[in-house]
């Protein structure tokens, strides 16, 4: 059974688990405050928007490509949710489908190019972030929306749980997402195209369209961080989500998926954005300064990878202290 | 098209390039809008050509928006400097080219300005007034001792750190007690992190201080997902729209008006002012208003 | 007279230059039709053509008597007409039963299922006869010989009317060549065509219906096997062998290179002991998988040994080899065997493939690369190995599979190394080529040099070598002096570390 | 002679020629005063910053690597300069062998920990983005610091051209780094390690070593841009290069090197940055509204990116246009 379970979470995650536990331990010990209820409960209704976008940043990752717009399609999304909600009066439902479909629109829109012409996705991914971004601009007219109480129920906490419909429909997207990459056969057409798209033509699959649908499902998922993010402040800011491209691909990449594509695992990912989170609300509980949280930040950053590199590489940290000691 | 540098000699009407921050920015949205307005009906008068920063804080592209609008022949440049002192020896150039300068918003250093000997008109806010006007209305409603918590702009900015002495001049003449101040960076999502975690921190916080209204949205986010609507109060600063509708719901206690979409008309009538009878004029302050939900 | 399952006639493609011209070709349901010629000939390039991978600029394919224009590789499968590359194409992250199964993975209720597909990969591979693979192992982790299985296995996997197999054998050793042989019986009995590209004599010999010969494009000859000589087959190919360069030599004067003591590594290497010497041509013999790559390897510093030494010479200090860095310094060269990965720059010119290793001495004053004497030294190599292109500035990737292979071989010869390791040097060579090949080797160690070659062709190697090594399982289980060996001992040898690992278990 | 020329420029880069000047003509036609000899002097001696820290990243992506840490260190580096100056009073010279050391010092802390560790590029350089601005704000107490005259004249217009000695520079390091491409034993050994490192490791060359230099010379060049921007604005800003990194990769790549590594040219960055260069000024010129800025931006990225690719596949557009007719 255990091992079913260690096999269905895609590979071994205990170096990330490790580094976890470090930064909870070591802020728990710094704050009064930081093992509340409230500071668990916040963090879990804050993450759903970076959560999701994660989860389509693994599968982008795992084809080999890279998807930069994330942080611009969400607030674009975003936008024309807060623009058909205030100035058309739609109803929620009609306005949620407008969201999510501008999402997979623009998704759509860098994977037909990406696999159209083969541009690389880096490029294509970050005209869109410009486009998107531009687009979020005009669709607010550079304002921030005020939505108020109509979305609030996205953020609002569930009755019985402490925690918001947001963030278990973020969890069902990691499992399902966990599901499909693990599970089922469009999953391995994923891997297959990240570890040898030629060879995958040559099996006489399309590589294209499976490029075209993880762009898209990429795209959606930044429409569905839009609606969380919306639904949390009550407002649609053309501003939001910039620089998320780089926390997400940070999440991804600490939770052990490749960037040269053919390896990753939802799960992982998971527990990478978890520990940015973390450290986040670790540090701004903790009042660090400005220039000491940056530099946290990315020392942990690289940290982690490299703790997880060394737990993979060669069976345990223990014997990388030896081999480190040996070599000069 | 096609024209050369001889065709600035003969021109009719002068023109005027507005170089804002970032007109990604509500605040300096609406500045470039009325900007526009007041071109629209005085179009004999002036042609007008607005640019902002891609990012607020990308000083040499506001030095190179300086030198390319020279170059693009503006008779007068009415700039919000995004720091007081890096545009100077930009603004100098500019001046010896003869092109009329005028500063508003955000005040250039004043002794580098006489020691480079340049005259540049200043029309703009008391930042540090307009903040303290906020946190001593919110003040009203706190007493002695009581703990609040100011979430900043990004730590550079001048104007932010205006703000935020006003706050803080505000709470220590009321005795109130900050308890810890971090940047928010201007950013919604990260000013309401910031305050989740402040909330978590400190359970008897009484109040969040926003250097702008956007951080303000952010914290009032995280207030009523922590359920301390009753406990906290939030003060914002600019009074965008938005702003103004949790105003009126009671999310955000207070915001401050500094009258943006004036500043860039003052600025060019300043300008227009200078270049007919060369004179300069002295420096404008111009005013910052309270808003609370009586207001509205 | 029946007819034939596809028809090739006039077919034409050129890319810088003609590389089909006019070819035709006939290939017989149930019968092995060989296809020869050398390097560069066409032979791949037609196979991709009949599979739809490359369009053809003019001509004409009939199968089964309809016009046949395939557009992709889908349409050749819908034709019953597969294909085993002659560059491998698995997907390393993936498990040995997704990549045999990979087009039609089973699934229930959308959800992959992999007890069947485990199940029944285990039925396919136990079917074909290949006990090297299990399932559920990572593709990433095979050997290449194993990897040259797994891609023949999944060509079986599904019935097909004809099946191209280009150079399947090329990695492989005799029983695996047995194997391969007892499956095409199998298919023909059954009625399959098969088309055969090998670069081996004797393999055609034993296995061909009939015959075709390539040479630049040209359909050269046609007809059945039994009428025709090999020495006819040879002529039709290329100019007559140079049968000076297959004389006989006398072993130079040897002094020790390298010896080996005790070497052992992750059981796959265990206790080996070899002298290397200088003057000779060392051959290394072994089944697939019995470890001549690693032990080059672990010479090279290419992976760390975790027991025993290698000396440089009797009395001296052990050589410390922590990275091929080190071996290169201490003049200790390595062709590796998988030229796509660890060979060729597929996406660089030939000139920098060849020229890459000598940079240093091709320098300037001024630390420039001189170009005119970069070009003089290529041209050379060029020549001295017959590569086949249309100019220096040509990608690796548009060479045929074994000019690849002599790029890298190029490389290594002009380097100028006292200790040389070809792992498989003559991989997709054809014989023209092996020839030229064996004579410049002959050469190496006329100069004094050391040199060691692993191959899976006995007949290379005793046609090559001075001295014989054979290992099996890991363990070096004999070594014999020119004369000494026979075919049947080599084979012999090549079996006995399974008893030997058996008795050491025994012993425990 | 015009062959070498072309040889020595590396590759064929007419559509880079093509999409420049039609970016030339169009601002050309709507402005009056685009073709100045102002405008073009102005544009000259604003790339100097963004030119060299292109050129490092051009052999960063050659490798197969990538730096994100660029902005951030020229910032750091650039604080690091105002710093020595202005509170410490050192004198010029040494002040920048400060300057450009810490580039190099940030750049090969990024080379030593993806050699060392084989973790890849992008999730170190992340680390050191962050790392690095978090050093700028301590540098200089998160102000910014005026320096003044003194650094006047890295920007200040040569007499007799009416270019900067910035600018100057900046070509000089953009001919010396294709030199050094094309024509040396190094830019081979940089080549290779982007197209297969694992066969540069069996020939007995050192890739570490190899992507170690790289990293170094990135961050080295990182120093030097922020040595010219601290000339230009005269003050050392601790914000500086902000999102310059995707500035930089968006020019090389559109210069046609490739980010799976193994092909580029210096000569090619150049061009992209002029481009980008162009296309900013042009946008600035004529006033365009933010949201347009950023549309035509993106739409421009993408489509350079496209006109390149074509005109390499497959002999021309032309040949192109009837494989699209073909295929549906
Ligand atoms: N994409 C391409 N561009 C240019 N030339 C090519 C390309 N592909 C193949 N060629 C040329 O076509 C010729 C035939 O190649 P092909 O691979 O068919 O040879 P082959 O007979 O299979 O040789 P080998 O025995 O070495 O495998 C070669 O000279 C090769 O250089
Ligand atoms: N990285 C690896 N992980 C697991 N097994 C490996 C790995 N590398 C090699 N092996 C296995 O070790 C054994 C020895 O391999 P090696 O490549 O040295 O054999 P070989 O005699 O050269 O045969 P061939 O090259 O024909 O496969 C093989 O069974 C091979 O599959
Ligand atoms: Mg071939
Ligand atoms: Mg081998």
């Amino acid at each position: 059974m255990l091992i079913r379970i260690a096999d269905f979470l895609g590979r071994d995650f205990l170096g990330l688990v490790l580094v976890l536990c470090v930064l909870i331990v070591f802020f728990g010990l710094s704050s009064d405050y930081f093992f509340t209820a409230l500071t668990f409960a916040t963090m879990a209704n804050q993450l759903p928007a970076l959560l999701v976008v994660a989860v389509g940043m693994t599968f982008v990752l795992i084809i080999a490509g890279i998807d930069l717009s994330v942080g611009s399609v969400m607030a674009l999304s975003g936008a024309l949710l807060g623009f058909v909600l205030v100035e058309l009066q739609w109803s929620i439902p009609y306005a949620i489908i407008a969201c999510l479909s501008l999402g997979l629109l623009c998704g759509f829109g860098n994977g037909f190019v990406v696999a159209r012409w083969g541009i690389p996705s880096f490029i294509v991914t970050l005209g869109m972030l410009e486009i998107a971004r531009g687009g979020a601009y005009l669709v607010t007219g550079s304002q921030t929306l005020f939505i108020g109480s109509k979305v609030q129920w996205i953020s609002a906490p569930l009755p019985l749980l402490s925690v918001s419909s947001g963030f278990v429909a973020a969890m069902i997207v990691v499992i399902l997402g966990q599901i499909m990459l693990s599970r089922t056969v469009f999953g391995r057409h994923m891997i297959a195209v990240g570890s040898n798209d030629e060879a995958v033509r040559l099996s006489g699959i399309s590589v294209r369209s499976i490029r075209v649908k993880v762009f898209c499902l990429a795209g959606f998922l930044a429409g569905v961080g839009g609606l969380f993010q919306v639904g949390y402040l009550q407002s649609a800011d053309p501003n939001a989500g910039v620089g998320l491209e780089l926390s997400a691909i940070a999440a991804v990449v600490i939770g052990g998926t490749s960037l040269a594509g053919g390896r990753g695992s939802v799960i992982n990912t998971l527990l990478g954005v978890l520990i940015i989170a973390v450290l986040q609300t670790g540090l701004a509980q903790i009042g660090a300064s400005e220039p000491s949280k940056r530099v946290i930040t990315g020392v942990v950053i690289i940290a982690a990878v490299i703790v997880d590199v060394l737990r993979h590489r060669s069976g345990g940290i223990a014997r990388y202290f030896k081999a480190f000691r040996r070599t000069p | 098209g096609g024209g050369n540098s001889e065709t600035t000699t003969v021109k009719e009407k002068p023109i005027v390039a507005l170089i804002v921050k970032s007109l990604a920015n509500e605040f300096f949205v609406d500045m470039a809008d009325s900007a526009r307005a007041h071109q629209a009906a005085h179009a004999d008068d002036y042609e007008l050509i607005v640019n902002g920063l891609k990012d607020e804080n990308d000083l040499s592209q506001q030095v190179t928006l300086l030198e390319q609008m020279t170059a693009r022949g503006a008779d007068i440049i009415v700039v919000a400097p995004a720091d007081s002192k890096a545009l100077i020896p930009a603004i100098k150039r500019a001046r010896q080219s003869g092109v009329i300068v005028v500063n508003i918003d955000n005040q250039l250093d004043r002794d580098l300005l006489a020691e480079a000997d340049i005259q540049v008109p200043f029309v703009g806010p008391d930042n540090r007034a307009g903040a303290r006007l906020a946190a001593e209305h919110l003040a009203t409603k706190l007493s002695a001792g009581d703990q609040v918590a100011i979430i900043g702009g990004i730590a550079t900015a001048f104007n932010g750190q205006q703000r935020q002495l006003g706050f803080e001049d505000a709470m220590a003449a009321a005795d109130i007690n900050v308890v810890s101040t971090q940047a928010g960076n201007w950013e919604q999502a990260r000013a309401s992190s910031i305050a989740s975690a402040m909330i978590a921190e400190h359970p008897d916080l009484r109040a969040l201080l926003c250097s702008n209204d956007s951080m303000a949205i952010g914290a009032v986010a995280a207030v009523r997902q922590a359920g301390k609507t009753e406990q906290i109060q939030v003060i914002g600063y600019d009074n965008i729209g938005a702003a103004r509708e949790l105003l009126s719901q009671g999310d955000i206690l207070a915001t401050v008006d500094q009258y943006g979409d004036q500043l860039a008309i003052y600025g060019i009538e300043y300008g227009l002012q200078i270049l007919r009878n060369g004179h300069v004029p002295a420096d404008k302050q111009t005013p910052v208003r309270l808003v609370t939900a009586d207001h509205l | 007279m029946t007819l034939p399952f596809l028809q090739i006639t006039g077919l034409n493609k050129s890319y810088a230059t003609p590389v089909l011209e006019n070819t035709h070709l006939d290939i017989s349901a149930g019968k092995v039709h060989a296809l020869m010629g050398a390097n560069g000939a066409g032979k791949t390039t037609l196979c991709n053509i009949i599979c739809g991978i490359t369009p053809a600029d003019s001509g004409y394919m009939q199968r089964l008597g309809r016009p046949y224009q395939p557009d992709s590789i889908l349409d050749a499968h819908h034709a019953g007409i597969r294909m085993v590359m002659q560059e491998l194409n698995l997907i390393a992250d993936l498990t040995v039963a997704e990549n045999l199964f990979f087009e039609r993975l089973p699934t229930r209720y959308g959800i992959l299922n992999l007890e069947q597909l485990h199940t029944d990969a285990a039925t396919l591979l136990h079917t074909v006869g290949i006990n090297e693979l299990s399932p559920s192992q990572k593709v990433g982790d095979l050997g290449i010989g194993q990897q040259q299985l797994l891609e023949i296995a999944r060509a079986l996997a599904l019935p097909c009317q004809l099946l191209i197999l280009d150079e399947p054998t090329a990695a492989l050793s005799d029983p695996q060549v047995d194997l391969l042989f007892n499956n095409i019986k199998r298919l023909t009995a059954a009625g399959t065509a098969i088309l055969y590209i090998s670069h081996r004599m004797e393999e055609i010999k034993r296995i061909a219906d009939d015959i075709s010969v390539l040479r630049d494009g040209h359909t050269v000859f046609s007809g059945s096997a039994e009428i025709v000589s090999t020495q006819t087959l040879i002529s039709h190919m290329a100019a007559p062998l140079d049968e000076s360069a297959q004389g006989e030599t006398t072993p130079a004067k040897t002094k020790p290179a390298l010896r080996l003591r005790g070497i052992g590594r992750n059981e796959r290497l265990r206790g080996i002991d070899l002298d290397i010497q200088y003057g000779e041509i060392l051959g290394i013999a072994g089944l697939m998988g019995s470890g001549r790559t690693e032990l080059l390897r672990a010479i090279y510093g290419a992976d760390q040994i975790n027991e025993g030494k290698i000396y440089p010479d009797v009395d001296k200090q052990p050589l410390k080899l922590k990275s091929p860095v080190d071996a290169v310094a201490h003049g200790i060269g390595l062709i590796p065997e998988d030229r796509k990965q660890q060979g060729v720059f597929l996406t660089q010119s030939i000139r920098f493939n060849v020229s890459f290793l000598s940079l240093n001495r091709l320098t300037n004053r001024w630390g420039w690369i001189d170009r005119v004497g970069e070009h003089k030294v290529i041209q050379q190599q060029i020549e001295a190995l017959s590569i086949k292109c249309d100019s220096l500035d040509q990608p690796a990737a548009s060479l045929s599979g074994g000019n690849q292979q002599k790029l890298s071989i190029a490389r290594w010869l002009i380097r100028d190394c006292p200790i040389l390791l070809f792992d498989e040097p003559t991989r997709g060579v054809d014989i023209h080529t092996k020839s030229q090949i064996y004579g410049l080797l002959r050469a190496q160690a006329a100069a004094g040099k050391a040199v060691v070659v692993v191959s899976s062709e006995n007949s290379e190697l005793t046609g090559l070598s001075d001295r014989i090594a054979v290992m099996s399982n890991g363990f070096l289980t004999a070594t014999f002096e020119q004369g000494d060996w026979t075919s049947e001992l080599i084979t012999a040898a090549a079996f006995r570390g399974f008893d030997a690992a058996r008795q050491s278990v025994h012993d425990k």
